[in-house]
């Protein structure tokens, strides 16, 4: 309550006071700690005492017992180790298709929302058009023909989904740039890329923030979706991919499918939770109740 | 006046939308490396013979002089021949809606229900355990791709108890008439419609429990309270009709990806849908069908889009036409 | 003979893990045929004053003492139909004029003839109608808006809307929340002159809450100061505003002729009206002291431990401070 | 093992392949009546057979037409439309005698006219059977009699017999085409609804569903025993395989995921059996790219692939590995002696390091000209073995210091990468390479169109011509044998895996197509029949025939009492008169 009385524009400041917030939304807690233990998984995995994923030295088709918790798959590969081993891909197509989505849909709405005019008009047109194009089937196109490469999936996700986050970043600049300070800075003549990016983008990053997290969910879900229909990149570790090989074998093998769709069902539910709490939080009726009161 | 006007420019805009996305398809599809006359010439063809089929599907022309024709075809309503199918691409198409529609407007309207119901219930205790606990289960519910549910569910449903058939749209042993090949549709369609709407339902809760929640602690509420009425009658009479708009727009919304949104189920149960159709003629790169199904669902979901805000011009009078 | 009493309110406010007092020991009464003047800045706890006499809460709150009393009975102690009876017939409210103090997608025909209706089952359409298009013309508001959607109409057409609707059932009491908020100055002239009009016609109480002191003393005969949930100062209007006696009260008068003496452009700028509300800003955390204590410019040790009592100070008049505790 | 689980899974094919279900129908008679379903991945693009490749097309066309002459489950020409045909001894006039009995569906007589008219528009047309049985090799077709025709070759070409047999020379009706001038006309209703002479008639098409076919009561060769036919379409091999087990089919003509076939093969009331079909996975090198052009490199991969390995882990063991240049499953022409490097990770080490490709720090080869050895291994992805294969090659060729990425293409893409640009280090390629080994021809040797290696070798390539014109059966097979040698000493192509075709369906079907060789083609079902069906004798013919013995029995129990009993009489008799 005494924050107040501090500065109001201190960045990290702002993200320690939304923290403060969060913690009091349970669901979106334990969204966060999931999603620790997925990153950490991530990150260590390659110093975790695991099987080589790729190596198909094991019999195939074994089912899940102590050496292989999991089992392992038509190949002869540790669905364990896979499992862990694809939360890299999951994460790194799910964050760098948000991120592209996220530069591309910032540079757009801020433009559209700050200059204003004609140029609004046609950003806003080609965001509408983009919003109406069904993106599935588009990527699904795109990576069927073009190729399968996960930088290229992350591109393409990250190039389809964008017009959300423009939308959001063009109405909140379209706010912001009617405040004080922003007009003072007019008055004392800093220049438009001075005032889109130093000032106007860095304050309208919150509301996006929420919704690329929830963008990373819906890019790993992507990506789970394409694999799943045979178009993942065939060199990296991809849980869609492990779940449409396992999908031969449901009948014996139930476990190669089954694990890396918990898998998915954890790492997305984890960013779901979180980017629900955030999106509550971050939404203005929930500060203006939290005034009211 | 006014109406007609926003009428008249929201039509252009539709239009002009549906034009950017069929030319953004044509040129992703055909710049696409890859040969579609080597396709369906087939292995041992000579290269006289690819030649042949190239001149016969008009794939020896420029791209821009294929585009304008394409597009004058288009505009007379027709969609082309299929390469693969050897029938014309409109007929293809509309034998495929009906089957996808089965699955996708069914499961769209139980999901509606089943989320508003849901949301009904735990709304009244926002904040609640219960409400909290379901909150958070439906969160997970939507976490989970489709096609692995339904890939779970044919495991449990048709392989380890046999309750239900694993895949097809009817049972071509004994392929009845009437009224038995309409049950029959409905038990092979059960486990499909019951994954898509199980993915759904969190949809609909999600925006029916927010918008009643806000709308409990809206002013009027407070009003109707002070003015002597009982919680239940105002949620009755007031919250529940203020709080019907979001959920039936994000419905209607949602009608836009009736064609588009079941492809992946139809995948995993068979069914002889349009996602499937899509993915067969991406696969024999059957170009005038990819178009036309690209096509067609670009217009669904702009017509879902423009009837949307047509609706709410005319349901919630508070929008005006901008 | 008291016409409304509050003795000694207490409520609290359940805000994450913290509990916030946001009205401390209230008590005053109401006379027949009178109209009170609640003024306070916005978290001074006089809507939830208002809230708490109609019993209408949010869920959050919680009323941990005091009565309110009625013709001899505690509003707080009724059962929910007993108070449903209560509500509107006996005493009515203005709720804050806001975009949604009306359902906005329910034509104001079916909301007014819904809240009539409660009250008076027995009603046939035509009386009903007959009902509601009287009090609209009481309120100055042609019967045309019945058809219409709240969306529909302006500002102040709402507010008289909300004025008719107070006034349905013919209540002895009438509590005006912040009544003229958001509305031009002509308006707002006009309907709190309408609305002294009205009580002296039909001779029903009024107890009207405003943040604006102008507000206050145009239209009150007493008027009650309150201040990070406590009452500070009570007296006459005339009383009050002419020889304010707590510091607050003091402050207040003082930024109003600040405030006038600027331009009208100004006024309205977005700017001032933030300052000002951020320079008040109101510290609920404590429990013991004067609420006013950061601020007060005559504050001793004495203030920071000890809360002072509401004491009389002349006729009727009276004040909470230390400074006239002698 | 390794070695063991192929021996065990050898040994498993082979006792599918014993418990022959001949035994089980042996002293059974064909019953009349019936639907059998057969379940298959996709739709028919059309209904005209000739014109275009259609893998799906094919098995219902194969029941619904007829060709001059047919092949069966063997790949042996059997006579189809033409009860027996001449070849001259030059080889190059071929006539064919047509049954005088046989119609159309819609009872118009089947002529040697409509035997022209076809080839002639496959010629015009281009239809797909141009390339191979070399259309315009054709120079005259006579009609001799309305059921003689006469083809006339401009050179002689061995193989002529066999394509004629195989695919894309259905016999089509005239009378239903001629009116139009593209016999691909969308408006023609034969291309929906098809006139064939087939055992089958077309009843209808529920497209991503089913076709269904019925009895053809007229069929020159006398009706078969189903009423019905059903072609029901599931693209998913899961579900294809959910649904055979739950009886929504009786032939599996989707080829079930590999680790189902023990299952499948120990349920009761069906039958699994496995053939080794003449087609093959192998890969390809780019021979214009530095350095798959040096034949050592080549074949130090040869020697690093273990192909039984292979198998076992990307087909789950279903498969032959590759022996030689040919697939082996066309006996005559296969040669035995010419055979491909064995797995020998040694030898391939020191191979390479004599030919100067120096082991890097990061443990991988560098080329003589210093760059890394790491390849693409490009693959189309039409199904999961694809990708397994690669898995496979990655890590053994990772054993000899080889590093492989993999790119996995959807075909079209492929084709376009690989075959057209030929930008690729090596690629997977499969294919049918029967029936006659003058499939190497349009597929390895010098000017084919999917030599996407890039092989040029001329001796190879002046073999191949040779053998296709040599009507010498002996001489033949010389050739194709010396080709042979030559191919796997070039490795310019590496043969991974003959593949083994299964065949599954319920018991309760007899005389199915590869049943019955020497009889129908390999995928009819005219002479199909089901156990329930009702019996083509008067029922109590075969109450008779099936109880004999029972009554055999009875009848001598009863002739024994009544023996007996005079018997006994007459003694007791015989003892009262005594």
């Amino acid at each position: 309550m005494k924050s107040k009385l501090k500065s109001d524009n201190n960045f990290f400041y702002k993200y320690l006071l939304l923290w403060n917030r969060f913690k009091n939304y349970k669901g979106g807690l334990i969204g966060f700690y999931l999603f620790l233990v997925v990153i950490f998984i991530a990150l260590f995995v390659p110093f975790l005492p695991l099987c080589d994923p790729y190596s198909i030295k094991f019999q195939s088709f074994l089912p899940p017992s102590f050496s292989h918790p999991f089992g392992t798959d038509e190949m002869g590969r540790d669905i364990f180790s896979r499992v862990l081993w694809g939360s890299r891909t999951s994460l790194s197509v799910g964050f760098g298709a948000a991120l592209v989505s996220s530069i591309v849909g910032v540079l757009f709405g801020s433009l559209a929302g700050y200059v204003g005019g004609k140029l609004d008009e046609l950003l806003s047109r080609i965001i509408d058009i983009f919003l109406m194009i069904p993106a599935f089937f588009l990527i699904l196109l795109i990576v069927a023909i073009y190729g399968s490469s996960i930088y290229y999936v992350m591109l393409v996700i990250g190039l389809t989904t964008w017009p959300s986050t423009a939308r959001i970043v063009r109405a909140q600049i379209l706010s912001l740039k009617e405040r004080e300070f922003i007009y003072a800075q007019k008055v004392i003549g800093s220049s438009t890329f001075r005032i889109l990016f130093v000032h106007l983008i860095p304050n309208s990053i919150q509301p996006i923030f929420a919704n690329s997290i929830l963008q990373v969910a819906s890019a790993i879900l992507l990506e789970a979706g394409l694999s799943f229909l045979g178009l993942g990149d065939p060199n990296v570790v991809s849980w869609g991919k492990m779940i449409y090989s396992g999908t031969s074998y449901i009948f014996t093998s139930w476990w190669i499918a089954f694990f890396p769709g918990i898998a998915i069902v954890v790492t997305v539910a984890s960013l779901n939770l979180i980017g629900d709490a955030l999106v509550t939080i971050l939404s203005p009726k929930t500060e203006e109740r939290g005034a009211y009161a | 006046m006014e109406w007609k006007d926003y009428l008249l420019r929201r039509s252009a805009q539709l239009l002009l939308t549906v034009f950017f996305a069929l030319i953004i398809n044509f040129l992703i599809i055909n710049l696409a490396p890859g040969d579609p006359a080597a396709l369906m010439a087939g292995e041992l063809a000579t290269k006289e013979y690819i030649e042949a089929v190239r001149e016969r599907w008009g794939l020896n022309k420029p791209i821009p002089e294929r585009l304008v024709s394409y597009l004058l075809n288009v505009l007379q309503g027709n969609l082309g021949y299929s390469y693969t199918y050897l029938q014309s691409v409109s007929t293809l198409i509309a034998e495929r809606i009906p089957v996808t529609l089965l699955l996708t407007l069914t499961s769209s309207i139980i999901a509606f229900f089943v989320g508003l119901l849901l949301a009904v219930k735990t709304s009244q205790k926002a904040f609640s355990k219960v409400d909290l606990f379901v909150s958070n289960v439906m969160l997970t519910i939507y976490s989970i791709p489709s096609f692995w549910l339904g890939l779970m569910l044919i495991g449990i449903f048709g392989v380890a108890l046999r309750i239900f058939p694993t895949s097809g749209m009817v049972n071509v042993r004994s392929t009845g008439s009437g009224v038995f090949l309409i049950l029959d549709i409905a038990y092979h369609s059960i486990l499909p419609i019951v994954t898509l709407a199980t993915i759904q339902v969190p949809i609909y809760y999600k925006i029916a429990r927010n918008t009643i929640v806000e709308q409990s602690s809206e002013d009027y509420v407070s009003t109707f309270l002070m003015a002597g009425m009982s919680t239940s009658s105002i949620f009755k009479k007031y919250v529940l009709r203020n709080s019907l708009l979001p959920p039936v727009t994000v419905f209607a919304l949602h009608l836009g990806y009736v064609l588009s949104g079941a492809a992946l189920v139809e995948v995993v149960f068979g069914w002889p849908g349009m996602g499937r159709l899509l993915l067969s003629a991406v696969y024999s790169r059957d170009y005038p069908l990819i178009m036309g199904i690209y096509l067609v669902t670009s217009i669904t979901v702009s017509l879902a889009n423009f009837f949307v805000d047509i609706l709410y011009t005319l349901l919630d009078p508070r929008v005006r036409y901008k | 003979m008291n016409l409304l009493e509050l003795n000694e309110i207490s409520v609290e406010y359940q805000l994450g893990k913290n509990n916030i007092l946001a009205l401390s020991n209230v008590s005053f009464s109401m006379y027949p045929k009178e109209i009170l003047g609640i003024l306070g800045e916005s978290g001074s706890g006089k809507s939830t004053l208002a809230l708490t006499i109609m019993r209408a809460l949010p869920k959050n709150a919680r009323i941990i003492g005091g009565e309110v009393i009625f013709n001899g009975k505690n509003l707080l102690n009724l059962s929910e139909d007993e108070l449903n009876s209560i509500r509107w017939k006996e005493i009515s409210i203005i709720p804050q004029n806001s975009m949604n103090s009306l359902s906005p997608v329910h034509k104001i025909r079916d909301q007014l003839r819904d809240i009539l209706l409660l009250h008076e089952p027995k009603l046939d359409e035509k009386e009903a109608i007959n009902i509601m298009e009287e009090k609209l013309r009481l309120a100055n508001i042609s019967e045309d808006v019945l058809d219409k959607f709240p969306h529909q109409l302006s500002g102040g057409m709402r507010q008289r809307i909300l004025i008719a609707a107070s006034l349905l059932c013919n209540p002895e009491i009438i509590i005006a929340d912040e009544p003229t908020t958001g509305l031009d100055v002509v308006t707002q002239y006009q309907i709190l002159k309408e609305l002294k009009n009205l009580q002296s016609a039909k001779g029903f109480s009024m107890m009207i809450i405003s943040h604006d002191i102008s507000v206050i003393s145009n239209t009150s005969h007493r008027t009650v100061v309150m201040y990070g949930g406590k009452v500070v100062e009570i007296g006459p209007s005339d009383s009050v505003v002419g020889s304010p006696l707590h510091p607050y009260t003091r402050m207040l008068l003082e930024v109003q002729m600040e405030i006038s003496k600027k331009t009208q452009n100004e006024l309205h700028s977005r700017t001032n009206f933030n300052k000002l509300h951020k320079s008040v800003g109101v510290n609920f955390a404590h429990h013991s002291g004067c609420p006013f204590v950061q601020r007060c410019p005559f504050a001793t040790e004495k203030c920071k431990t000890e809360a002072p009592t509401l004491l009389k100070v002349n006729n009727d008049h009276y004040v909470s401070c230390f400074l006239f505790n002698k | 093992m390794r070695t063991s689980i192929v021996g065990a899974v050898i040994a498993l094919l082979l006792t599918i392949s014993l418990t022959s279900p001949l035994v089980v129908s042996q002293g059974l008679t064909p019953k009349l009546g019936g639907t059998l379903v057969v379940i298959q991945v996709g739709d028919p693009k059309s209904f005209n057979p000739d014109a275009q490749v259609d893998d799906m097309g094919f098995p219902i066309f194969q029941n619904l037409f007829n060709k001059l002459v047919t092949l069966d489950i063997d790949y042996n020409i059997i006579p189809d439309l033409a009860y027996k045909w001449d070849v001259s001894s030059d080889g190059l006039t071929y006539t064919f005698y047509l049954y005088k009995n046989a119609t159309w569906h819609d009872g118009v007589p089947v002529t040697a006219w409509d035997v022209k008219w076809t080839f002639e528009t496959i010629n015009k047309s281009k239809g797909i059977a141009y390339s191979w049985i070399k259309a315009s090799n054709i120079k005259s077709i006579d009609v001799i009699d309305n059921y003689t025709v006469k083809f006339i070759l401009k050179q002689p070409f061995a193989a002529f017999l066999s394509f004629l047999g195989w695919y894309g020379t259905f016999v089509m009706p005239k009378h239903m085409y001629s009116n139009y001038s593209d016999w691909l006309d969308p408006k023609n209703p034969a291309l929906q609804k098809p006139v064939g002479s087939g055992p089958f008639k077309f009843v209808e098409w529920v497209k991503g569903d089913h076709v269904t076919l019925e009895a053809n009561p007229n069929y020159f060769k006398g009706q078969p025993y189903l009423d019905k036919l059903v072609f029901k379409i599931i693209p998913d091999a899961n579900t294809a395989l959910s649904s055979f087990l739950a009886g929504e089919g009786d032939v599996l003509a989707v080829r079930p995921p590999f680790s189902e076939i023990p299952k499948l093969n120990s349920t009761s009331g069906v039958i699994v059996r496995s053939r080794a079909t003449p087609s093959q996975w192998y890969i390809g090198f780019n021979l214009l790219r530095y350095p798959f052009n040096d034949r050592t490199l080549r074949l130090a991969i040869a020697y690093a692939i273990n192909r039984s390995y292979v198998i076992e882990k990307a087909m789950s063991g279903y498969g032959f590995p590759a022996r030689g240049g040919y697939t082996s499953a066309i006996k005559w022409a296969f040669n035995s002696n010419a055979a491909l490097p064995n797995y020998n990770v040694t030898l391939a080490n020191k191979l390479l390091d004599d030919a100067g490709y120096k082991l890097g720090p990061d443990g991988i080869r560098q080329t003589p000209n210093g760059t890394k050895l790491s390849i693409k291994y490009t693959y189309f992805t039409t199904g999961p073995e694809t990708e397994a294969i690669g898995v496979v090659l990655k890590e053994q060729l990772k054993k000899i210091g080889i590093e492989v990425t993999l790119e996995g293409l959807e075909i079209g893409a492929w084709e376009q990468k690989v075959v057209k640009n030929r930008d690729f280090d090596i690629a997977l390629c499969d294919g049918f390479q029967g029936p006659d080994p003058d499939n190497m021809r349009s597929r390895f040797a010098l000017g084919a169109y999917l030599n996407f290696a890039n092989y040029s070798n001329v001796e190879y390539y002046d073999l191949l011509q040779n053998a296709s014109v040599t009507t010498d059966f002996s001489t033949r097979q010389k050739l194709y044998w010396k080709a042979q040698e030559i191919f796997v000493h070039d490795l310019a192509y590496i043969p991974l895996v003959d593949l083994v075709a299964f065949y599954i369906w319920k018991t309760e079907f007899h005389g199915l197509p590869w049943e019955s060789a020497g009889k129908v083609n390999y995928n009819s079902y005219a002479l199909t029949w089901w156990e329930k069906g009702k019996s083509i004798e008067p029922e109590y013919i075969v109450f008779l025939k099936n109880n004999a013995l029972a009554i055999v029995i009875v009848l001598v129990i009863i002739i024994g009492v009544v023996v007996a009993y005079k018997v006994t009489k007459k003694k007791w008799s015989g003892k009262t008169t005594s």
